[in-house]
């Protein structure tokens, strides 16, 4: 179900992007992509029953028990891009309102002749 | 009007896709353990390239006995992003680093600048008791990153977030950003600099040199621990330098 | 002599003569002279290493018969407007460049017509018309330039498409070899795509409408050499789609026409479209290298017919009127440019009376358009002759229909820059004006010798064309000592100039005895007891035919079918822009999902 | 021998050292892209995994013919716009180190999910640059698309990873991979276009590059060139790698590859033909071409692909460096205002004329031998109809291109000789040793049109091996 779960949320972020004009929501629709993104990627290293991929002391693990610590370690690299284009597109956003005093974009010019 | 047509489009779309990927993968079931029977090679090495470097001896693997293991980190999620792909990381870090010098670079005017935000007294007080708790917190946080759940990444943010708090309880607070800087620099550069050596010590780039000790303990992993220090580091700096680019803002007269 | 020391030296001195003239603009335009000079007369010794084969880099090459003549006849047009490049460069924005791109351009024609494999001669081929191109730009026109290019274009591309399609199925390049073993819808295609570049250069309909634009607009000392010469390369084309590409094998089996195969018919059919069309256009035309370049678009549709109908005669006709044509064009041409050297301006009602002022290039101008028009005694009766002869023996009667009033309308056009320019009254701005220096009428008299030669021993022509019949296998055109015998009948070339001559002699004696006629000022008239004030009115190039010109000045001009073509282009560039591109990013991701959708349905995995 | 990590490690490093020595930052950018261009030739050829891992668990990088022509365009072209712009790098020292790093990744890495990370390091610092054309709302939306594209291809990605188990791109379509899972079913499809789509982003396939032409539109004498050639030649390399690795063996992929390469290029040329503005046409133009290059690529016919895009590199650089001093010269990029601009600044016209016919693939110029590959090869796989399209709008191009020269030289009124007189003012565009490195670059177009058999020959490296597909695959 979580995988399911997930492939909605892209498309809720891709509808935010799609549906709205205004810089931050994009943005908003950007992240919530890439949260669906990572949800489906730690989804697609679960097995069931599988625990965390730690050894303790407590208990012998077998490395079969575990879910796949590469797909963790992907959604980590994936945050951290995340992170680092979300804050890019703020500065983009803000530059956009010293520019033109608004955050929404069909009240840009824009179009046919720049 | 319009928001309803694009939402149709959306949801059509999106089952048209869903429906797709469901061909591809099960979209509600999940694998069981695998059990390493038929299958091609690779299948069963998908589940297994974790700690051990060869993935019928898994059983060796023991916490606190084993000596010497393919990276030895007790974390196997660790011992991915710093050591299997370790060059993800480095790359990952980049993509930070370059948001980071971006941030500064576009937000970075010559005008003059004015800090946002008001505190209160509370805040300002808290702030004083919390700031240390979480920075030392952040720093146990990703020296234990090869042992338990964390890291540099969550540990560089925690430590950004103490300065972070700062900024939010002292509208005063500036932070002499040359230092941060250094700091950032330094550990990027370090973190090539230990590829560089694994490459002169063993023939890679990024090879783990050092002995990796038994698992579990602190001294263990070989350089995993090194360069999560060392991302910690650096993740904190920039998001800290990113923060207080972010916390002010030009003045237009 | 090797073509391999022809191609260096010309590309040396054209390098140098790019540097010569940085420094000395006349000296600039001399060294054309030289090296257009050595490349003829050291091609014209190379008539005895036909036959040979060899190569130069990866460009192979093979001396052909039908190469030599071929470049022989551009060589002349080459070599005999270059006398005028020198007196030419102050008036050039990059005298330097033009001479650089001249000798480029001649090097590509002489590397085009003795190419061994198609890539060699694509790649001279597109070297001739990039470097035309800029040469043309700098003439009156700009947008001349561009349609020219364009037009070469559709068919350079055409002419690559066939011979790489041609290329896949034998896997060959070699020309002699690289259409073997085609058939049906594939050989029909490769054959009309690749005769494109034939078409668009020797300018045939829809194709012709660089002609007037680039003829009329190219530098003067240019426009001899297009009319002249690069008009021929389309010949060469079609030369090679009769003979290398055996469309009279290939197509064999198909639907006739006439006896003729349907393409090949079809092709014709153009070639006398674009006789009906140039005449009738040429007609209209009030400057005087626009007229000429439509006479080109019919002389174009003469020397197609003649060469696609692979017979004894016609074919000879038609590469008989190759030369004759490019000699006589290069005369006519170089003679109106004579005179735009002396009065700056082609167009006609700006001009009158020149005779007196310039009576050789009268002289010139007068033997060039008699050839041109078919008269005897000059060489394009002969040429003329012997299309009609192959067209009659055929009994292809709308094409003969054609040529014949391609002829008859060439008296028409061609007498109206005679009589506009030269004779009538010398306009009081060029009273002083003076006949050109020698070495600008040197070459004149060349072409116009030669011109005369064509028509009194056409034998020396026809002999080395007999020899192209013979290596591609048909039936050499018979030829007796002074006379061209064909099924028909038969014509001695020197009677008819004897006789014609006679005739001129009595008229010249009875013109110098009786000279007594008085001179006028042109206003010195009335009608009805009306003084017309209007000077054009009473000049030649006013509404000359204004009452044959009504009959069809409604008729569509070609040129704005392309132009309404480009803004097809420009338009769905247009939709392009405002579909796909933005500042917001709505519009990508809906085409994303759009295509996503679509992929996915159309993928089959739903 | 230097392992080719450094190609990456070093412009990185030196990154994040000159954020530490900040008033040195523009010198050791020089510094750093000197020492890859050096380096480049004395790298060790062949497979090399990080981290002394099997590779599968190791990320690799490889370094085959292939991938050793995608570093030298790369880093030879960013080191020659280095060179003639860098007055134009302004802070931006850091972030253009970092690109090269990212670009070179992106050429080496033959891991999947390290291919999306360096993709990503590319894509963020060309959104920095973007920056430089003042116009936020464009590199906004550079930004939202690219990152979209980054999602689908992450997606992609992780789709594939979960079918195969791997994502090392040599593995997944190695023998036993093959066997192991049906790479011909429709099971396939959904990960492709996802993969194909976040790339067609970045290689500004029509219709997913929405953000190119105000990004390329507003891009300035650095990053005109930067972009249009040297971010170009990554993606398409990169792109190369992907298909060649895991796509060619569906054939409704290449189909739907190649319809797209198709419509790119046949709009790209229909759109650069209306336009005025000389770098709109450029970009408009290198849409074109890209597309033409994907199509090759999906097809399989490297060596072609690579001829375009070397010879689009170099071209481009040309022209937009060239367009970017004119637009700063002049304050106009519209070519109708800039008659006869060249008149005075001959030596650059030549430059701009010859990397133009180029790109229009004529003859005597390198454009034309890549052409005919092009053509040989489509030919060659029993095609008509994609070289039917290409050479229709090898007319436009053509067209436009000469249209851009002719105005470009030759002003004057219709009706009389073309004049100087009628040229816009004489305006000194670059300093000599500027216009000798233009220049230089202009005649190695044109020698390797001339010699094309030699520049084939550098161009599949050295002939260290035939250029092929299977030592692309090496590393077993």
């Amino acid at each position: 179900m979580i995988r399911l779960a997930s492939l909605i949320l892209i498309l809720i972020g891709l509808y935010g992007v799609f549906s709205t004009r205004n810089v931050i929501k994009i943005l908003v629709g950007v992240n919530i992509m890439e949260l669906g993104v990572n949800i489906f990627i730690i989804s697609i290293g679960f097995v069931n029953g599988g625990l965390a991929p730690i050894l303790t002391s407590g208990s012998f693990s077998s490395a079969l028990n575990f879910v796949d610590p590469l797909a963790q370690a992907i959604v980590l690299t994936s945050i951290v891009i995340g992170l680092g284009i979300t804050t890019l597109g703020l500065v983009f956003a803000r530059k956009i309102h010293v520019n033109y005093g608004t955050y929404d974009l069909s009240k840009i010019g824009g179009g046919s002749d720049d | 009007m319009r928001k309803i047509f694009t939402a149709l489009f959306v949801v059509f779309f999106g089952i048209v896709l869903l429906l797709g990927i469901s061909r591809t993968i099960p979209l509600t079931k999940y694998e069981d353990k695998i059990v390493p029977t038929s299958a091609g090679g690779a299948f069963i090495e998908k589940k297994v390239n974790i700690t051990t470097e060869n993935y019928k001896d898994y059983k060796d693997v023991i916490f606190g006995e084993t000596r010497d293991a393919e990276t030895g980190s007790a974390n196997m999620v660790t011992s991915v992003v710093v050591n299997y792909r370790a060059f993800d990381t480095l790359g990952e870090i980049t993509v930070l680093f370059l948001a980071a010098v971006g941030v500064s670079l576009l937000m970075g005017g010559s005008g003059k600048k004015k800090r946002l935000g008001k505190s209160g007294f509370i805040l300002k007080t808290a702030a004083g008791i919390l700031f240390p708790v979480m920075l030392i917190t952040g720093i146990y946080i990703f020296t234990h990153g090869h042992l338990t759940p964390g890291g540099g990444f969550p540990g560089g943010s925690m430590i950004a977030s103490s300065f972070l708090l700062l900024y939010l309880a002292d509208e005063k607070f500036e932070l002499k950003l040359k230092g941060f800087k250094v700091a950032e620099g330094v550990a990027g550069t370090l973190f090539i600099v230990i590829g560089a050596v694994g490459l002169m010590a063993g023939g890679y780039f990024l090879m783990n040199f050092l002995p990796t000790g038994t698992v579990g303990n602190l001294f263990s992993a070989g350089i995993v621990p090194i360069i999560y220090v060392l991302i910690g580091l650096k993740v904190g700096s920039e998001i800290t330098g990113v923060l207080s680019d972010m916390m002010t803002v030009e003045v237009h007269e | 002599m090797n073509l391999t020391i022809i191609l260096a030296v010309t590309l040396v001195l054209a390098a140098a003569s790019f540097f010569i003239t940085r420094y000395n603009k006349m000296s600039g335009g001399f060294t054309t002279v030289l090296s257009s000079l050595f490349a003829l007369v050291a091609l014209f010794m190379m008539r005895g290493s036909i036959g040979e084969d060899f190569s130069i880099f990866y460009f192979n090459f093979s001396i052909t018969t039908v190469g030599w003549y071929f470049s022989v006849v551009m060589l002349i047009a080459y070599s005999m407007t270059s006398f005028f490049n020198p007196f030419w460069m102050e008036k050039m924005m990059y005298p330097g460049s033009y001479n650089f791109l001249y000798l480029l351009s001649m090097a590509g024609t002489i590397g085009m017509f003795f190419a061994k494999d198609f890539i060699t001669l694509f790649i001279f081929w597109e070297t001739v018309v990039w470097s035309s191109t800029f040469i043309i730009q700098l003439g009156k026109s700009r947008k001349a330039s561009y349609i020219y290019y364009v037009v070469s274009a559709i068919g350079s591309m055409g002419t690559l498409f066939a011979i790489m399609l041609a290329y896949s199925v034998s896997g060959t390049f070699v020309i002699s070899e690289a259409f073997a073993g085609l058939s049906g819808g594939v050989a029909i295609a490769v054959f009309f795509t690749f005769i494109l570049s034939g078409l668009a250069k020797i300018g045939i309909f829809p194709f012709h409408v660089w002609l007037p634009e680039a003829h009329g607009s190219a530098p003067h000392t240019f426009s001899p050499v297009l009319s002249g010469g690069l008009v021929k390369m389309g010949a060469f084309i079609a030369f090679l789609s009769v003979t290398a590409f055996p469309a009279y094998d290939i197509f064999a089996d198909m639907f006739k026409i006439m006896g003729k195969p349907f393409p090949i018919y079809f092709l014709m059919f153009l070639g006398a479209i674009s006789i009906i069309v140039g005449t009738l256009m040429a007609i209209k035309q009030e400057d005087a290298k626009r007229l000429l370049a439509y006479s080109s678009v019919a002389n174009g549709g003469y020397i197609l017919i003649g060469i696609l109908m692979m017979d004894q005669v016609g074919f000879a006709g038609g590469m008989m009127h190759l030369i004759n044509h490019a000699v006589a064009s290069a005369a006519a041409f170089l003679a109106i440019a004579a005179v735009a050297y002396r009065t700056g301006t082609t167009k006609m009602s700006e001009m009158g009376g020149m005779i007196h002022r310039m009576p050789v290039t009268y002289l010139v101008y007068l033997i060039a358009i008699i050839s041109m028009a078919g008269i005897p005694p000059m060489g394009g009766f002969v040429s003329k002759w012997l299309i009609f002869q192959g067209l009659a023996k055929d009994g292809m009667l709308f094409l003969a229909a054609a040529a014949f009033f391609g002829s008859i309308g060439s008296f028409m056009y061609v007498f109206r820059p005679l009589s506009a320019v030269f004779l009538g009254q010398t306009f009081t701005r060029d009273l002083k004006k003076k006949e050109v220096g020698f070495f600008m009428m040197f070459p004149m008299i060349i072409l116009t010798l030669l011109s005369l030669l064509t028509g009194v021993f056409p034998n020396i022509f026809l002999r080395v064309i007999a020899e192209i019949q013979t290596s591609v296998g048909i039936d050499p055109i018979t030829l007796a000592n002074r006379t061209i015998l064909t099924s028909n009948g038969y014509l001695d070339a020197f009677r008819v100039f004897i006789v014609f001559g006679f005739g001129f002699a009595i008229a010249f004696v009875l013109f110098v005895v009786r000279r007594k006629s008085r001179k006028v000022e042109l206003m010195d008239t009335f009608t009805s007891a009306e003084f017309i004030h209007t000077r054009e009115l009473l000049h030649y190039s006013s509404k000359f035919y204004a009452p044959f010109e009504r009959l069809y000045d409604k008729a569509p001009d070609t040129l704005t079918a392309y132009k309404k073509l480009a803004v097809k282009v420009g338009e769905l560039g247009g939709m392009v822009e405002s579909l796909f591109y933005g500042h917001k990013p709505e519009k990508t991701v809906f085409w994303m999902m759009a295509v996503g959708i679509i992929v996915i349905l159309i993928g089959g995995v739903v | 021998m230097i392992n080719p990590v450094f190609m990456i490690a070093i412009p990185l490093g030196l990154a994040f050292i000159s954020l530490i020595f900040k008033k040195a930052s523009k010198w050791i950018l020089v510094a750093g892209v000197t020492i890859n261009v050096v380096m480049l030739f004395l790298l060790e050829w062949g497979s090399v995994a990080m981290g002394g891992f099997r590779i599968p668990y190791g990320i690799q990088l490889m370094l085959s013919s292939y991938s050793f022509t995608g570093l030298a365009v790369v880093n030879i072209m960013f080191f020659v716009i280095l060179l003639i712009s860098f007055d134009k790098v302004e802070k931006n020292s850091v972030v253009l180190l970092t690109a090269l790093a990212g670009m070179n990744g992106m050429i080496l890495t033959m891991d999947l999910f390290n291919l999306f990370v360096f993709m990503e390091i590319t894509a963020i610092s060309a959104y920095i640059l973007s920056m430089k054309g003042k116009k936020p709302e464009h590199s906004f939306n550079y930004l939202v698309l690219g990152s979209i594209g980054g999602v689908i291809f992450l997606l992609g990605t992780i789709i594939f990873y979960a079918q195969t188990g791997t994502l090392n791109m040599a593995i997944i379509s190695s023998p036993v991979q093959q066997s192991a899972f049906d790479f011909s079913s429709a099971t396939l499809f959904i990960p492709f276009f996802l993969i194909f789509a976040g790339m067609a982003v970045e290689a500004k396939l029509i219709p997913f590059g929405g953000w190119v032409k105000g990004v390329y539109g507003n891009a300035d004498r650095l990053t005109g060139p930067l972009f249009s050639s040297v971010y170009a030649a990554a993606i398409l390399f990169a792109m190369g790698r992907v298909f060649g690795e895991l796509f060619v063996l569906n054939e409704t992929i290449v189909i739907i590859v190649v319809i797209t390469g198709l419509i790119t290029f046949a709009f790209g040329e229909a759109a650069a033909f209306r336009q005025t503005k000389m770098r709109r046409i450029l970009l408009f133009s290198s849409i074109g071409q890209s597309g033409l290059a994907v199509i090759m690529l999906a097809l399989g016919f490297y060596f072609p692909a690579v001829l375009l895009i070397v010879n689009n590199a170099l071209s481009k650089f040309i022209m937009f460096t060239i367009t970017g001093k004119l637009q700063e010269s002049y304050g106009t990029e519209n070519y109708k205002e800039l008659k006869g601009a060249f008149y005075k600044n001959k030596m650059t016209g030549v430059a701009f004329s010859i990397a133009a016919l180029s790109m229009a693939g004529l003859p005597l110029f390198f454009g034309f031998y890549a052409k005919l590959n092009v053509l040989t090869a489509l030919f060659g796989g029993g095609n008509w109809f994609i070289p039917a399209v290409i050479l229709i709008f090898a007319i436009v191009e053509g067209a436009y291109f000469i249209r851009l020269l002719i105005s470009l030289w030759a002003p004057g009124k219709e009706g009389e000789y073309a004049d100087a007189k009628h040229a816009v003012e004489t305006r000194k565009l670059f300093k000599p040793i500027s216009v000798a490195i233009i220049f230089m670059l202009s005649l190695v177009i044109l020698a390797a049109g001339l010699f094309p058999d030699f520049a084939g020959k550098t161009i599949t490296s050295g002939a260290k091996a035939p250029f092929t597909m299977s030592q692309l695959k090496g590393g077993e």
